[in-house]
């Protein structure tokens, strides 16, 4: 047992991190002025093109389509390499490159494959994802959007949301609606689809955190040309579910959160001394440093068998269900440190509104990209090999399932 | 046995209940908030001329003469709608401070302006870190104030604020005008949007002390019964998330079933329910010691604050999980509770300040 | 807003006093030696009687079939005022005054009611309940006890669990499946049984506690007349439902838990004092009183809808929800306060052991008389009229369910 | 990254976990139970035939000479079976004890004998109430001990006793004989049924002195690495629960339908899965810790004792709760798993122990 890469894990983080060190130089440090979101989006797309020319972009692609043959492990290794700099990064390039382009080889033409995964690759190309509606979130096969055919064209309506920085992409992957007679799983539709055809319309959505990092997304009688239709009509399903197996990343390292809780402990004031000196804070400090330490080693058993050649375990559900359980109470103890000030951002504690979003952010993230729910019905199922719920929507036209 | 509100008193919450829904809808809140503002005037007159504000105040200093219980219900009421107004810092705290401990004639200077909501009070204890009163540097020197204050909710629509400080290393309070020379007020940054806090900065600000008793025991007699209004706060916030997270519950569909029908959401309200049911009962424990006097009132006051704290903060939370990813948009009504909760479960002190209270009143000494 | 009985309620309160003064004088005190089991049950007897000829065993009951035409309330108050005295009580005498004698004058015919009531309020026959299986608890109507009709007997035969006391019944309540054809709650009769029908074999179960409070009873071609049928052969879930509705009674008063956890924390050591200095352990007290308190009044809230005429709230779910729940924490907490040493009954710690059965017990309660999940499903569903689980045995025939 | 048992670690848990499943199945324990043993001899003598008492214990001293990891993994089937023999006490305790402080000569006197099982150790800390080590007052003088400590696990079937007691002042360490004079052992009446505990006085009985460092400093080692072979105790408990609870459910059906099917049955035992995983990962961190010697070890050894308790008193109750009624009888097997889930929540240090250590690990400083 031990923490170490093995011997060739151990080459290829080298090369990785000279790599980096000359290419990603200027990104060793966070950027004297905050990039605005195009700036982002302009330096992210040569920061994508020059790991791609390197072969960086798809480590685990086979060689024959432009990837690098590599072990998961590798992939692990670079991010974690490229997590030493602040990269211009963001969904804008994965969505692309890790959901897009697998999509469209395992399930598109040649010639689609062609078409886009180069311009993809180079940065040329930024990609959204249009899935989620307001009706089909976790149970993302009740998409309603309708795709009608008219020739060699599809005519689209319908409303998208939770789309990651849509009015900054050239391209989306779409999932509609071809068949509503069939039932719900088998009457879906995957495409391509230009975001500058007409009839598209993002509009930011204002989250709670008073950010507006997603949109919704109106499309209104939008053309798109069958050409861009990926895989066959009515297999719409078992394309997004390609994309999807792509989508959960590895975990988050979030490793310090609850150090740095103590070194505000360590200020809170408290009759007779600090908050540390406490025992119930000490009992919740540790309670919380427990379920962080045990998720993050958790993370190296899993990346122990994938460095093995394991495949991915579902047991990965535990992760961001265990990460955002500690996150939210943890965010919410930096302010009960400090009583009734812990709310206010001050001189003292000028760093609290990153608590106050955190704590916020975190709810968030007990729903986005599968809620606690769905996460513990996947450990239950697919761990623990207990029964699935009860289905009321089965074999049942899609039409035909109350709203 | 009648452990229940009165029929007047039931009446009273769907009177205010109404009005609110009707005058401080959520849309309403996203407006003052976008607009900056700290607070709704035109719903405070409202409170007024409904006699709300001096509910608990007696006859004769211009208020209805109801009891502590009347205020109560009134609170669980601003706490479901998150009504943006001041009520418990100019009510529940500056005229109780002052019925509690004014002299006659500051309670005749203050209490009928404080009831007909011309004159708006606020409470000014805290000094940034630490608890509430633990530690005070903000001095008493003749009739004199200086210091700083803060975080003091509703300071800045406040005209007088009721000011704890030492004096020659006595705690003494006393009341300041805050329109008055020496005083300056500065809005902080915080979490919850609807409710302004601020520092209060005094120098050399005239203090007119308040009361001979022990300064002291008027502070802890002040939060055991502080403590009791914003446990009706939580609730009535907590019970409104848990009828929002039910009824969306009922209305939308996963998998082709109505997402109330999946068990994990099924006992998730079904806690809620017993959480705020817990919490609602010591509360009226707790109200009840308050307008009885019993002595049972600081384990009582509490018993409620411990249990609407966890009631409102479970509920606030699980509400946002069972409406999705629609609960994280500033367009559903969710968020109000979230960040309301937070502030809630602080501003008259943590669950340790009053888990420690508690065991104190219980154990037969004090607090630690 | 107020705890004071109102004066219609403080004159039966005082009448029940004097009644009590009177003729449960020898019960004022625990008894000097413990009682067997056999002297319960003599004892019980005899104490029924008592209470029947002066109308206190059946309060509630009309006028016309022997009871006293008073409130719920009423029967309340006599409950509280028993409460202060040791009395010789249990399942064995509220089983035939408040299940079998209910459920009979509702269901059977006034011949079986005369045969059965008088005896029962008398104290000559006591009574056990056989309607739980090993497969059939939270689902009573799972049972599979097969009944078979044979002219005007009935040969039944299976096996019933968790009936207590058993051995010391003279008759039982039975609930057994007449037509295993029908759908689940549709094939059941509802029987009452001596108990000294050969074929009926009460053994006893020996429990986590170390006690046997119940038995399980086998019952091999027991011959049951049909005079001994309640209501018609099929409905004997309607009359179950009847039985049922009586048994959860009054909740325990559990009021003193908490306050004498603060007595064993100030005389359980910590470095430099007692446990009682401890901010981990005063949190922890506190949000277990908050609990017991809460549950405390909210039964005060119930019992002013009692008082004021109002039906039953299925709320009261909660409460034995909330009492095991705080109860099984709180009497781990008991063993805790003291470390190490908590768990050992020894000179210092002399009731520890009580300790350690009510620890063993409220797991039990947890489970008993509604599990913590039908009491959640009692309340999401009856409370917050949320739907009821899908159900996969409705209209199948019982004999077709899957096993 | 290879964080992961090895392959021979594997294998040895296989067949451990294959030993103990054959030879202490539910219904020995239930024998052991009724005859009142103390503990099952033919287990332990097949224990050492294999060698896994002596797993840890270098090859000069008779031991197979493997790692502290491998040690953990055997405790970890130890806990899964709650296997009736005093291998925590004599092996985990008094092994590593003699391990850590012993002279040379100790070593080369009792550590055989511990290997082979022939000789049974245990520890004695504890004085009652309190925490161990806290205040002692079993004295020694020359090379005399006198005082009583209490509970101390398996002293009715030890042969030596590692002793912690006061001289001048200062904490030492030292073997005792306890068949030697001046040694009473009374059996204590305690929660778990099936390992025992014990009082033993000692009245001027023969004390030999184990080191010369700090006693206390070895004391606090000690507690790091019994901490982590709890956790692992603990954690087989966990997991024989969860599967237990979780085979119950897909066996039994309820409403038509499988127990196992119902989302709260589900979602709780996924809850179980992820803290026993929890657990299980800060195990092997700390075990890791340990056979390396990382200093590490204290906030390991800490973090891996509040997930394993946890993770284990939740498993017990929920896997109770799973069974039913069924699970409430002695003749289904939850019930060694909930009595012995408080044994190990407790035996080392209840939760704020080892959260008071573990903060201070972090914290830089020590614990209060």
């Amino acid at each position: 047992m031990d923490f170490n890469d093995s011997p060739q894990e151990a080459a290829f983080r080298a090369e990785v991190r000279a790599w980096m060190a000359k290419n990603a130089a200027e990104y060793a440090s966070p950027p004297a002025t905050p990039w605005s979101e195009a700036q982002i989006v302009a330096l992210g797309r040569k920061w994508l093109k020059r790991k791609a020319d390197a072969g960086y972009a798809t480590i685990t692609w086979p060689k024959a389509v432009g990837g690098r043959g590599g072990t998961a492990m590798e992939e692990v290794i670079f991010r974690q390499e490229e997590r030493k700099y602040v990269l211009p990064d963001g969904p804008f390039l994965s969505i692309g490159v890790n959901m897009a382009c697998p999509a469209i080889r395992r399930h598109g033409s040649p010639e689609q494959y062609q078409r886009f995964a180069p311009l993809t690759l180079s940065g040329d190309i930024v990609w959204c994802q249009l899935f989620s509606e307001p009706a089909a979130g976790s149970d993302l096969g009740g998409v309603r959007t309708r795709a009608v055919r008219e020739g060699d064209n599809w005519i689209v309506n319908g409303q998208k949301v939770w789309n990651s920085w849509a009015h900054h992409a050239d391209w989306a992957i779409l999932l509609a609606r071809t068949d509503p007679g069939a039932p719900k799983h088998k009457g879906l539709t995957f495409f391509v689809l230009d975001m500058r055809t007409p009839g598209v319309e993002a509009r930011p959505i204002r989250q709670i955190t008073g950010r507006t990092d997603f949109n919704e997304t109106f499309l209104s009688d939008v053309v798109i040309p069958d050409s861009c239709r990926i895989g066959e009509v009515g297999e719409g399903w078992a394309v997004a579910m390609t994309v999807l197996m792509n989508e959960r990343a590895g975990p988050r390292d979030k490793d310090g959160l609850v150090l740095r809780l103590i070194e505000r402990a360590r200020s809170a004031e408290r009759p007779g001394g600090t908050a540390l000196d406490s025992a119930q804070v000490r009992t919740t400090l540790a309670r919380l440093y427990a379920e962080e330490q045990g998720v993050k080693y958790f993370g190296y058993r899993l990346l122990t068998s994938l460095s093995k050649g394991e495949p991915p375990s579902p047991a990965v559900a535990m992760i961001k269900l265990t990460q955002t359980h500690y996150a939210q109470l943890a965010n919410a103890y930096a302010m009960d440190l400090d009583d009734f000030a812990g709310l206010f951002e001050t001189p003292e504690r000028p760093h609290q509104d990153q608590i106050f979003f955190e704590y916020l952010y975190q709810q968030g993230l007990r729903i986005a990209g599968g809620a606690d729910e769905v996460l513990r019905n996947q450990i239950a199922e697919r761990v623990l090999g207990m029964p699935q719920e009860m289905r009321a929507d089965k074999d049942v036209p899609f039409d035909q399932i109350p709203r | 046995m009648n452990f229940d509100l009165s029929d007047e008193q039931k009446m009273l919450k769907d009177q205010v209940s109404r009005m609110l829904l009707d005058r401080a809808p959520p849309a309403r809140l996203r407006e003052l908030i976008d607009a900056g503002q700290d607070w709704d005037p035109d719903l405070w007159r409202a409170l007024a001329d409904m006699g709300l504000l001096g509910a608990a105040i007696p006859a004769e200093y211009g208020g209805l003469g109801l009891g502590e219980i009347d205020l109560c219900v009134i609170a669980g009421e601003i706490g479901r709608a998150v009504a943006p107004v001041p009520f418990f810092s100019s009510i529940c705290l500056a005229a109780e401070a002052i019925r509690l401990a004014g002299s006659a004639a500051q309670k005749a200077r203050w209490l009928p302006g404080l009831a007909s909501g011309e004159v708006v009070g606020c409470l000014a204890v805290n000094e940034g870190r630490g608890f509430a009163g633990d530690r005070l540097e903000a001095a008493v020197s003749g009739d004199r104030l200086s210091g700083v204050k803060w975080p003091v909710s509703d300071a800045g629509v406040a005209d007088i604020a009721v000011v704890v400080a030492v004096e020659n290393g006595r705690t003494v309070l006393g009341l300041v005008d805050l329109q008055g020379p020496g005083v300056t007020c500065e809005r902080l940054k915080g979490f919850d949007e609807l409710r302004p806090h601020h520092r209060l900065a005094f120098s050399d600000a005239a203090f007119e002390a308040m009361t001979e008793a022990d300064a002291a025991q008027v502070l802890k007699a002040l939060y055991d019964r502080a403590a009791v209004y914003v446990a009706f706060e939580q609730i009535g916030g907590a019970e409104a998330c848990l009828w929002m997270a039910r009824d969306y519950a009922l209305e939308r569909r996963v998998f082709g079933r109505k997402l109330a029908s999946y068990q994990a959401v099924k006992h998730n309200l079904a806690d809620l329910y017993v959480y705020c049911e817990l919490a609602r009962s010591n509360a009226y424990w707790a109200a009840w010691a308050m307008e009885t006097g019993s002595d049972q009132l600081p384990a009582a006051a509490a018993s409620a604050r411990v249990s609407a704290t966890w009631a409102h903060e479970q509920a606030a939370r699980e509400n946002l999980q069972t409406h999705g990813g629609v609960g994280f948009t500033w367009a559903a009504d969710c968020h109000f509770h979230y960040r309301r909760a937070r502030l809630l479960a602080l501003n008259v002190g943590a669950e340790e300040v009053w888990a420690d209270r508690l065991v104190g009143a219980l154990a037969g000494g004090d607090a630690r």
